[in-house]
């Protein structure tokens, strides 16, 4: 190949400018080939662990498969997502159950990611600077996400009990409120103490990846940035938020696909009714309790198309550089 | 693994023809660990020892949902790993499809069982599980306060109302703020269905759906029932309560802090437990009825084993099933776990009344239990139960009043069976 | 030891054309340095020349052999980067030590090579050290070592000493010609710093929007500017340019009433827009020509400018240098001449139109006539 | 004013080590008591009961479960980083047709519910004969861990400067060189990083560790912990419960500890500039 492409070559007399291809070169042409050969593993093993649930998840949500016997099934189009017979509306888009999840959903990927974010940062802010016991501090915050989803969910909803519970104990003593709080029976405080839950978990993994992010600064900026006495907020906001925003928005991506698909927290915390499922909660409600394998998979890919739009639309907000072109 | 090595090697060196019969390897879902696990192991390992073959424990999440879920994913799959499956109740109209037909190797000792379980176990005619162990509603409550403030132990749900909030007053001003009349499970989930539908059957509301299949749920006694457990929420139930399943209530209840609770027979042992602030300070008594012509109605729990379908044993499955269940080895497991017998004549027998006391006034209970409509609703089960512990805990949080939640929940239901269940 | 021929080499990224078409010969041994305004394509030239880029067009002969698609490392050349470049994690004998050792170099010579280096560059004491505790100069030292090791046929600096301060820059600089002068390599030289064109380069090629404008020897630069983009370019302070046309057969008209007398070359016809280029260094005071106000004065030390308004070109301020002190002071009136044979001619196209013969017995005479 | 800016910072840093640990304190203390005390509200142990950290072990192979955790993590993280660090090689630093397209598709494994593809991964894992074995759950784990990781790696991998990869091509090495010789030791603080958030995700992984293993010895810890009873259905032991999430807790932070030396500032210090 690149034989043929060195002989005919050769005699180069100044083609039309504009008609040129660019004739890749020995150096990109293996730069090129090399990063086939890097993504080939990882494509190949996300062809084979993703590829087949996914697609398969999308066919069965044009279908009406049930848990019980997943061979017989007949394909019925767009009748799980919407369908009318004899005058009324089927289909989960006709469904209030459906957009009250939706918008729980929403709702706490914002909150909770809003606070994550800003938290994590100042954490994150703090770890980067030196003092004892630095190390330390790292290895602290980061056991909140070490615990075990299925554990630390249950170990808070023991806290958050409304009897015996040591949060509403800690806020009589202290004063800050007069009864004990329901906080997960009352769907109004059920989502916050979600949230709460939610930002207690996560705010580390914002942390720390914001802090390798920090961590990979040149340190000369700040260095010019203190030199020339500019007051140490205008040199986050002007210079390290800045410099940081790619790796920030990464995690915030990740952080908000986590969200938008919460379930455990939901699930254990929170009383399951319909005032506080999620989308996530939604779709296994229909596939796994009541084994309608067809709606819970149109479930799951509404959800998928709704965090699809929704990431789309953060990346072109954020103008996050997706192999160097703006998406 | 030892026990199989050796049963190869019997393979090879001859003996086959005859070892390899028998030593079939058969697995079973009994719950996880702790006693229920060792009382499970003991009487497999009895069976095993019986017929030379060998049995694997699986454990299985504790969780309901969680184990039916793996249930279904593993018989969706047409997995052989588990040949006995330990089933919920309400489950044998979902997974049914999926067991073997035991009417002909159980023969006649299922008619000694408790008609209800045999009719929860039974779907389209087939019996595809067997009663292991019943469960109902009880109603517990404290011997020492009722007897302190000289009232009665409550027959029917008003007076179970006027009495707790009476020592609940009583309690407060005696200084104990925390405290409440009466305990139970409010989260929306399996739990308020089995609650909601106690209060409604005892006052004659009927069973969400009776047994032909028809939507009953919908009648002014159904609308009375739900109307005053609402009031109980934020007076003599805390608000969080809501949220509550059966360790949560049990928690408030066994730390001294309520006068009523319901729950399942497991808490009587923990609540006459050594470290429990209410040792001997506890009674039970069937659920209340729901007024003077209403009746005592607990909601029928329990378990039940079935042998898949896809079991390269079945033949063994079914033996050990049919073991499992016989009276011998329920007998033994009332004796040494206290789990309650699906076979009446066990209730009077000497041996299981001297080691549970209590178990002989379980007799009525479990014969006046009310199943919930698993079995007719089949795959809908869930559903129906879903939607039927949303509505009440609509209710409950006052989102809705009874009759609308009910007529709503009528037209959801008529929705889901459509054209049948 | 190579020569480098680039024949119509064209480079396109996307739409954006940034070489169009450059033909160039450099021989053997030849120390050739790429000037220009940033952006000009210089340093994209010299990649290309490394490898570092694809050649969109044309052709790249290194020592005879064309080596469009030869990877960097197949090409015989040494590259040092403007901003160094080094492996951060790796210590200074790990860094020049690299290269060979992808080679497949023996231990030995491998040890042998990088110690030599390091003695030539008086780095050996440095060995050990990590980058992040080198300072800029050694950082730039170590770079141009791990390119000396590799024994090169071309060496290829990247404005190498950019981020230097001045001091440090001359040294190095000297250092550069030295290593030029033992290694007798092949060597391209990418800077926008004329002075260290003008003392390094054998011939200097100028760059302007992806175009030469001119290649030779700094003195020819200097002297006969192919055109005023060189002439602009080359030499500090900048080429003095005085708008005008032909008039007549050999005379410039600047303004009205002033005209130079200056015998036409061929091609140029009366009305013809030119432009009149005078070095700073040429322009002198005089009791008689030109007449100008001071605006600004420089005292340099050792020369001063002064930057004059004239009166007769309102808007055209011209430079002086002159030796010494000043004697002059913003806003004083003074008048300026210059030599006629230092004056350079530029048609309306840019390009050079009239190459003065020098020759010492030409009369000194006034600009003004 | 220092005084008072110190002040103010170690603070804020109590406030996050208390709101990091207090759950965890919370979870220590209930592990040391039983029974009914578990019922009441405590600050501080009255007095010290393991026993529920021998039950732990007692009941269950619970080091077993450990040791399978540890091997599945341990794994996926090798694994993910492996995989993502030549993928995001490819991704940060190779201009090549269609590299948007690819890393979005690969985010879009992310926007599935795990509930989802539950049930195909299962007839996956059973059809290769890896169920109930760590390798099937090693597979499994790999879609969680494996977008996060590439985004990541790929995100930090386009910070480099590119002049030190240019002068790598230079010095003759090849793509797989620059990977392994220049850029891997380079972004060791984002792969320690990357590397300990994606072990922390499987390490935690319930769904995939519950559907797909089925005897005691094979599971991990999640599912080992969830399957914990008491002894009847409706009891929660929740002081063995408590004791085990302690035990779990410690590798993860003696392993925070052991890699958070790596996470230090300015690796790409004295690369580029002087």
């Amino acid at each position: 190949m690149s034989q043929i492409v060195g002989q005919a070559a050769l005699p180069v007399s100044a083609p039309a400018f504009e008609n040129m291809r660019e004739r890749p070169s020995r150096l990109t042409r293996s730069k090129v080939r090399a990063a086939w050969i890097f993504l080939a593993p990882t494509l190949i093993i996300l062809a084979l662990i993703a590829g087949w649930p996914l697609a398969r998840t999308i066919w069965f949500s044009f279908t009406d498969a049930s848990l019980n016997n997943l061979s017989d099934y007949e394909f019925i189009g767009f009748e799980n997502y919407i369908a009318n017979y004899d005058g009324e509306w089927f289909g989960i888009l006709t469904d209030p159950a459906w957009w009250r999840s939706v918008w729980n959903t929403v709702w706490f990927t914002l909150v909770s990611v809003s606070i994550e974010t800003v938290l994590g940062i100042a954490v994150a802010l703090i770890l980067n600077a030196a003092f004892p016991g630095r190390g330390l501090m790292r290895a602290i915050i980061l056991i909140p996400w070490a615990i075990p989803t299925v554990v630390s969910a249950k170990m808070w909803n023991w806290m958050l009990h409304d009897q015996f519970g040591v949060i509403n104990d800690l806020l009589l003593r202290l004063g800050l409120i007069a009864a004990p709080i329901t906080w997960t029976a009352n769907s109004d405080t059920a989502l916050w103490a979600v949230v709460m839950v939610d930002v207690w978990k996560t705010t580390p993994f914002m942390a720390l990846l914001i802090l390798a992010a920090l961590q990979m600064l040149p340190g000369d900026i700040y260095e010019a940035a203190k030199v020339d006495g500019i007051h140490p907020v205008r040199v986050f906001f002007k210079v390290t938020l800045p410099l940081i925003r790619p790796a920030l928005l990464v995690a915030v991506i990740f952080r908000a696909l986590d969200a938008l698909r919460v379930f455990d927290l939901i699930y254990v915390l929170t009383s399951n009714s319909k005032d506080t499922a999620s989308m996530s909660v939604f779709a296994r409600q229909q596939l796994v309790d009541f084994q309608e394998v067809g709606l819970g998979s149109a479930a799951s890919t509404l959800i998928f198309l709704i965090i699809a739009l929704l990431i789309v639309v953060t990346i072109a907000a954020g103008r996050v550089r997706l192999g160097g072109e703006t998406l | 693994m030892r026990r199989s090595s050796l049963a190869s090697l019997a393979f090879v060196t001859g003996l086959a023809v005859t070892a390899s019969a028998h030593a079939v390897e058969v697995s079973i879902s009994c719950s996880a660990l702790g006693q229920e696990y060792e009382i499970c192991k003991q009487g497999v390992d009895a069976w095993a020892k019986k017929t030379g073959n060998n049995v694997k424990i699986v454990s299985t999440p504790n969780s309901a949902t969680e184990r039916l879920a793996l249930y279904q994913q593993l018989l969706a799959a047409n997995a052989p790993d588990i040949d006995v499956f330990q089933i919920d109740v309400v489950w044998s109209g979902i997974l049914g499809q999926h067991f073997t037909d035991l009417t002909p190797k159980a023969g006649a000792t299922i008619d000694q069982n408790f008609p209800s379980m045999i009719e929860t176990s039974k779907v389209g005619g087939k019996l595809v599980a067997m009663p292991w162990f019943a469960d109902a509603g009880l109603l517990y409550y404290r011997k020492d306060l009722l007897e302190k403030h000289k009232k009665p132990v409550p027959q029917t749900w008003a007076e179970l109302s006027e009495t707790a909030k009476a020592v609940q007053d009583a309690e407060r001003q005696g200084g104990k703020g925390d405290f409440w009349g009466f305990v139970w499970q409010g989260r929306a989930y399996e739990g308020l269905t089995t609650n909601a539908l106690e209060w409604i059957a005892s006052n004659n509301g009927g069973t969400i759906v009776d047994a032909k299949g028809d939507i009953t749920v919908e009648n002014p006694k159904a609308a009375e029932a739900l109307k005053l457990a609402a009031g109980w929420v934020g007076t003599i139930t805390p608000e969080g309560a809501l949220n509550y399943t059966e360790e949560e209530s049990r928690g408030v209840f066994q730390a001294g802090n309520a006068l009523f609770m319901r729950n399942w027979p497991y808490a009587w042992s923990l609540a006459q437990g050594g470290d429990s602030a209410i040792k001997d300070k506890v009674g039970i008594v069937p659920l209340p009825k729901g007024g003077a012509d209403g009746r005592n109605a607990g909601t029928l729990g329990g378990q039940l084993l079935a042998v898949s379908r896809y079991s390269k044993n079945v033949d063994a499955a079914t033996d050990l099933v049919l073991y499992l269940t016989g009276p011998e080895e329920q007998k033994r497991r009332a004796i040494q776990g206290s789990f309650n017998p699906t076979l009446p004549a066990l209730f009077k027998d000497p041996e299981v009344t001297k080691a549970n006391p209590f178990m002989g006034d379980l007799l009525t209970v479990f014969t006046n239990a009310v199943a919930r409509p698993a079995a007719v609703t089949g795959d809908n089960y869930n559903k129906v139960s879903t939607e039927f512990f949303n509505a009440v805990h609509n209710v409950l949080s006052k989102k809705a009043e009874p009759d609308q939640a009910l007529s709503r929940l009528d037209r959801d239901l008529k929705r889901i069976k459509r054209s049948g269940w | 030891m190579a020569d480098i021929v680039l024949k119509g080499v064209r480079k396109s990224f996307g739409n954006a054309k940034v070489i169009h078409g450059v033909d160039l010969d450099i021989r053997d041994g030849e120390f050739i340095v790429f000037v220009g305004p940033s952006g000009c394509g210089k340093s994209t030239l010299l990649r290309l020349i490394a490898g570092l880029e694809d050649i969109t067009a044309g052709d790249l002969f290194i020592d005879g052999e064309r080596v469009n698609d030869l990877p960097p490392a197949k090409r015989g050349i040494a590259m040092v980067f403007q901003s160094y470049a080094l492996y951060p994690h790796m210590n200074v004998y790990e860094n020049m030590a690299f290269g060979l050792e992808l080679a497949k170099a023996s231990k030995g010579q491998i040890e042998e090579r990088v110690r030599e280096a390091a003695r030539l560059l008086q780095i050996d004491n440095l060995l050990e050290r990590k980058p992040k505790e080198l300072s800029g100069g050694q950082r730039q030292r170590v770079a141009i070592g791990r390119a000396i090791v590799r024994d090169p046929k071309v060496f290829l600096f990247d404005e190498p000493l950019s981020n230097l301060d001045a001091a440090l820059r001359v040294n190095t600089r000297i250092e550069i010609a030295k290593l030029h002068t033992d290694t007798s390599a092949t060597m391209i030289y990418v800077t926008h710093d004329q002075v260290e064109a003008m003392t390094l380069a054998d011939r200097i090629v100028v760059l302007n929007a992806g175009r030469v404008e001119q290649v030779g020897t700094p003195l020819e630069l200097y002297h006969r500017p192919a055109n005023l983009f060189v002439a602009g370019f080359i030499g500090s302070p900048q080429m003095n340019f005085l708008k005008g046309h032909v008039s007549g057969a050999s005379q410039i008209r600047l303004a009205d009433g002033l005209t130079i007398a200056a015998p036409l070359a061929n091609g140029l016809r009366s009305g013809d827009d030119v432009t009149l280029g005078v070095r700073p260094d040429h322009v002198r005071l005089s009791e008689t020509g030109l007449a100008g106000r001071v605006a600004l004065v420089e005292e340099l030390g050792e020369n001063h400018l002064l930057y004059v308004d004239l009166d007769a070109l309102p808007g055209c301020r011209l430079t002086a240098r002159a030796p010494g002190d000043a004697r002059h002071k913003a806003g004083d009136r003074i008048a300026v001449e210059f030599d006629r044979e230092a004056c350079h001619l530029f048609d309306s196209t840019g390009q050079a139109a009239q190459l003065r013969e020098r020759s010492a017995s030409a009369p000194r005479e006034g600009a003004l006539t | 004013m220092t005084i008072l800016l110190r002040l103010g910072f170690w603070a804020l840093v109590l406030a996050i080590a208390v709101f990091s640990l207090f759950p965890f304190y919370y979870a220590i203390m209930s592990s040391l008591r039983t029974g009914s005390e578990l019922f009441t509200v405590a600050y501080w142990p009255t007095r010290l009961d393991f026993s529920n950290y021998i039950a732990v072990f007692d009941r269950q192979p619970f080091g077993r479960n450990i040791l399978n955790s540890i091997i599945v993590a341990g794994s996926v993280v090798a694994v993910s980083l492996a995989l993502s660090l030549t993928a995001a090689y490819a991704f940060g630093r190779v201009n090549f047709r269609g590299r948007t397209i690819l890393l979005m598709t690969i985010l879009g494994v992310s926007m599935f519910p795990q509930v989802a593809v539950l049930s195909g991964m299962f007839e996956l894992i059973r059809s290769f004969g890896l169920y109930n074995t760590l390798p099937g759950l090693i597979l499994a784990n790999l879609m969680l861990t494996l977008p996060f990781t590439v985004w990541v790696l790929t995100t930090f991998m386009r910070e480099l400067p590119k002049e030190i990869e240019e002068a790598a091509y230079v010095d003759g090495a090849t793509p797989f060189i620059v990977v392994r010789r220049v850029f891997l030791p380079l972004m060791a603080p984002a792969a320690v990083t990357t590397g300990l958030l994606a072990f922390i995700v499987s390490w935690n992984e319930f769904l995939f560790a519950l559907t797909f293993t089925l005897t005691n010895e094979r599971r991990t810890v999640p599912p080992a912990i969830a399957l914990m009873s008491g002894s009847s259905a409706y009891e929660l032991p929740w002081g063995t419960i408590m004791a085990a999430s302690v035990i779990v807790t410690v590798p993860v932070v003696a392993l925070v500890l052991v890699f958070q030396r790596k996470i230090v500032a300015g690796l790409t210090a004295g690369a580029v500039k002087g």
